[in-house]
């Protein structure tokens, strides 16, 4: 018998309406072709605790964390774009960089730590401000 | 008093300042690392900052990280917890050179307690008993025979600035005892850059009694009571008592106020903790630590007193607002330390927490981060809940124990639960007669290793 | 002592008196509906007995069910927990005659203060302050005209058989008077098989406060001190703390005394509890109830005494070992009842628990049944939690209440817990400025119905 | 008949599904083939809280009492399956009763209470022994 070509887009798509429209089951059927979801609602882990309160990484930018060209902040400390107050920014979105290349300062106790490009590419997105606070792994910009 | 304090540090001790803080007023600022991103005090507290990965030399030992995530987050206060840098000099002074409050003692007396040499001669000098040693570090192997033979043998080889029983070694003769200093001298050195030594009377069937202080360096200080901690393995506590079976009335009294005027006289701000070995009706003066400590609570439910609560007071310069004669004790307390460890081998149990259901009712306390779904990380101390339980008296305390482990449901890891109620059960500890040697034996003996 | 006792009731209290039990060493027999299977405290108990179907009537008010599986598990004593056979003489003397202690007191306290006119005349007798009213039965209308002008208005017809809120009517006129009496004795009939009516005034900003005493039945008696009871809704509780924060130390000697003689002098024994109205520095005896109360855990958190332990011990005929100069009360503590209900409509709201998360930390108690996954069935009271709080003085503790109260998780179903976050943050009740009106009126408020 | 192939990659995926998803069950169908993927979700009711102690109901009964014949004790009493110690039972397995046959005697609280059949049948097997207490809703005999 041949191999099965499990349809993981479809599973997923029903997964998230499932959450979304907080069923705990869908059955789909097409032609020859059968798909059943369930989720037990009972002790999902996420949901026995609060909340966490002060979230410092926005939901809005949880889909940038999530893109494989994503450049994250090594460091807690303050983002800083350019060299000095004013002046000119290391990259703009749509900049082309090489490996090395300086794209932003943190920095952390009073020191200013050098973000440098990992590889060569184009800056597609910039996700955070000028002077902003960043975590830990953090998503910075977006790299391509 | 503070408005904003910060949180260095990870687990229940974590949750346990973030509860006293609410419980006061104060926001609170939870640091983690990427591996404790779900857990219960980062999603309880006002704010979170991520400052590291799991390793913790990158993330909870990450000096720059903490200050930086204490300067955006704009705290007044640090409290470090237990471990970690609760008793770092050097990050003592740092925080207070930023211009934070570190909820701790100054650096100078965390340096002066974590020499334990030092502080050992110093507490001496103060009038606590110690134990007989070379009372300094042994230079040569001539030394060493001769002073040896003036202490008597067995004794221990200590490094001095040692700790967490790193670097001590027994020897029971003059043969022993130069091979063994040079193995002592190799461990010291690669554990703590130092290979000085020194000599310690090793005591046979001491029991571990600490005796509990708060002083707010404006010359308050006080003592709540001992605890007795000498159920150990591998020098690990695992199950506390307050206060101890062993101990009378005056001898709590003459050793408390004894602590309290050496902590006077050296000016020392904060809670503390003055560990003793107790044996014949004699104690010996072993450390001091300059931090909160995991078995505090035995001390609170006995007093009343909350010492978090006390350590942020004292650190926001607030004096005492009551003497000794105000303490008053009643009844008894046990702490079992719920690890996440199989209960036999002690080997490490991390992992996903499918279910958790903690014992409650009357007399019943649970410290603890779990909660269903929780996921133990593998990187870190496998303490994972604290159960504490309080009776008018100490058999009350004990069948009330009993009850609660029965109702505690820790599923998916294995955990220290099974020993404990084989503990509760044991007639040596029912009896209180035991010492810092009896639960080595009794872990390895049929009766404590038998699976419920 | 008893060696094995049956737990004739359900829920949080089932579970309360199994712990007790358990402490003591007594075997426990849970027995159950079918709907309650599940129940923790069936799981929890060393033996368990299914008596019937859901209905009430059928299973935990079945008096030869839980006769049979009392004989057929061979017990010694029967503890009947509150509400349900809690306060049903004829159950106490079957109980009695069939050889099992009955842990409560004699059939006859219990059928006269079921008498509420009629303990009301007693208690009168025996120096306790009463409202005033009709001091006994009301005949015919003229009757009741003459003694209403005597009381004066408004007032409020109530069923001597009555109990529960059932058949208690207001009249402010004398117009409304007759109408009003028509209804509640019909009301009265259908309810409790007796249509005699008395009068009392209506009091109408009183706070309810009730005395907790333990009585041995051989002359030992104490007061524990009282409980503010005073957050109402129709007549249900809500929230109780101890002290209550409008009593005076010498109020509460002197009603404590009052009601200790009262009851030396009929020769009480079991646990019990004195309700009084109080307003404007006066008392007023309301009714006593001879049973354990929901809200007895305020009550230990402040005196350290066991109550349900006590009345095991008085039932197995031991007398107090302590006495009232004994009882130390320390602190503050309240009680947050947690029901299954929209805490704003009160709509009640059974299911499945999906996810349970109770409170814990220092100070901190719980007593429930629940666990993730358990089905609160709709058959029965919809109180399945109870935080209790205690705190050294009641600004801590209302401000560990709150933490405590942010920390609860219970997932699936509705809980009062919003609304008692929104009561916690009530000035009135954190000035402790209230009385039995004002929780109706704070629930239908703005503040109170807002969801969170 | 050949042996069966199993696709365990088709299988694998689901499972790396259900994970990534959170899923506790994916059905999954395709022509003829046709595989379920379950995952018991974490904090189950009866996982969380210790097993019930002294259960009166033996395991092994528990396959009887799903049978559709059983016939359930109506009270918690004492069972006597002959009216008087060492007398003949009321009936055995095999006998054929009809409607209203007094089964076998409850008592409770001193009270000998008869229970009936509530038709007619055969009585398949008989689940309590002489003397043996039992609880409400406890199965006593099969009538088929």
């Amino acid at each position: 018998m041949p191999k099965t070509e499990i349809d993981s887009d479809a599973v997923r798509q029903l997964a998230a309406l499932l959450e979304e429209t907080g069923l705990t089951e869908i059955e789909y059927a097409q032609g020859d072709w059968r798909v059943r979801v369930v989720r037990a609602p009972n002790g999902l882990a996420t949901h026995a605790v609060p909340p966490a309160a002060g979230e410092v990484l926005p939901a809005a930018e949880t889909a940038a964390a999530e893109h494989p060209g994503v450049v994250r902040s090594p460091m807690v400390g303050t983002v800083y774009l350019a060299r000095e107050p004013g002046g000119a920014p290391f990259v703009r979105p749509g900049a082309t960089v090489r490996e090395g290349d300086t794209l932003l300062l943190i920095e952390a106790m009073k020191t200013y730590n050098e973000v440098r490009a990992p590889r060569g590419g184009r800056i597609t997105r910039i996700l955070v401000a000028d002077g902003a606070p960043v975590e830990y792994g953090e998503p910075l910009l977006i790299l391509e | 008093m503070f408005e904003k304090i910060l949180i260095a540090n990870r687990g229940e001790v974590a949750l346990r300042i973030h509860r006293a803080c609410r419980e006061m007023g104060i926001a609170t600022v939870a640091v983690h690392s990427t591996a404790d991103a779900d857990a219960m005090h980062v999603r309880l507290a006002d704010e979170s900052v991520c400052i590291g990965p799991p390793s913790p030399r990158e993330s909870y030992l990450n000096i720059p990280a903490i200050l930086s995530a204490a300067t955006i987050a704009g705290v007044d206060a640090i409290h470090p917890g237990y471990g970690f840098l609760s008793e770092n000099a050097e990050f003592a002074s740092i925080v207070e050179d930023h211009g934070f409050t570190f909820i701790g003692p100054s650096a100078e007396h965390i340096a002066m307690m974590g020499d334990k040499l030092g502080a050992r001669a110093r507490m001496r000098a103060l009038g606590l008993p110690v134990v007989p040693g070379s009372d300094g570090p042994v230079e040569d192997d001539a030394a060493a025979l001769s002073i040896a033979a003036r202490i008597g043998y067995p004794l221990l080889i200590k490094a001095a600035a040692g700790g967490g029983g790193k670097g001590i070694r027994r020897a029971d003769n003059g043969d022993e005892l130069l091979a063994q200093i040079a193995m002592a001298r190799n461990e010291a050195r690669s554990a703590f850059g130092s290979d000085i030594i020194y000599f310690e009377r090793l005591l046979l069937r001491p029991r571990h009694i600490e005796i509990q202080i708060l002083a707010d360096g404006q010359g308050g200080v006080v003592y709540i009571g001992e605890r007795d901690c000498s159920l150990q393995r591998n020098r690990q506590k695992l199950l506390e008592e307050a206060p101890s079976p062993a101990l009378s009335p005056l001898e709590r009294e003459e050793l408390g106020t004894l602590a309290c005027d050496a902590m006077r006289s050296i000016g020392y701000k904060n809670a503390g903790t003055l560990e003793f070995l107790y044996e014949d009706g004699r104690f010996y003066f072993l450390e001091m630590n300059t931090r909160l400590q995991v078995e505090h609570p035995v001390t609170e439910m006995i007093s009343g007193i909350d010492i978090v609560r006390e350590q942020i007071r004292i650190a926001a310069g607030m004096p005492l607002d009551y003497e000794q004669s105000d303490i008053v004790l009643t009844g008894h307390a046990i702490e079992c330390r719920l690890n996440a460890e199989n209960p036999v081998t002690f080997a490490p149990s991390p992992g996903r927490v499918t279910e958790y259901h903690p014992a409650g009712g009357l007399g019943v306390r649970v410290d603890s981060g779990l909660y269903a779904g929780y996921v133990v990380p593998p990187y870190y101390d496998s303490l994972v809940a604290k159960l504490i339980v309080h009776g008018r008296n100490r058999t009350e305390c004990l069948l009330r124990l009993r009850r609660a482990l029965e109702e505690c449901v820790i599923g998916g890891i294995e955990t220290t639960i099974p020993l404990h109620l084989r503990l509760t059960n044991a007639p040596d500890f029912m009896n209180g007669v035991y010492d810092i040697t009896w639960l080595e034996r009794f872990v390895t003996s049929a009766e404590g290793s038998k699976t419920p």
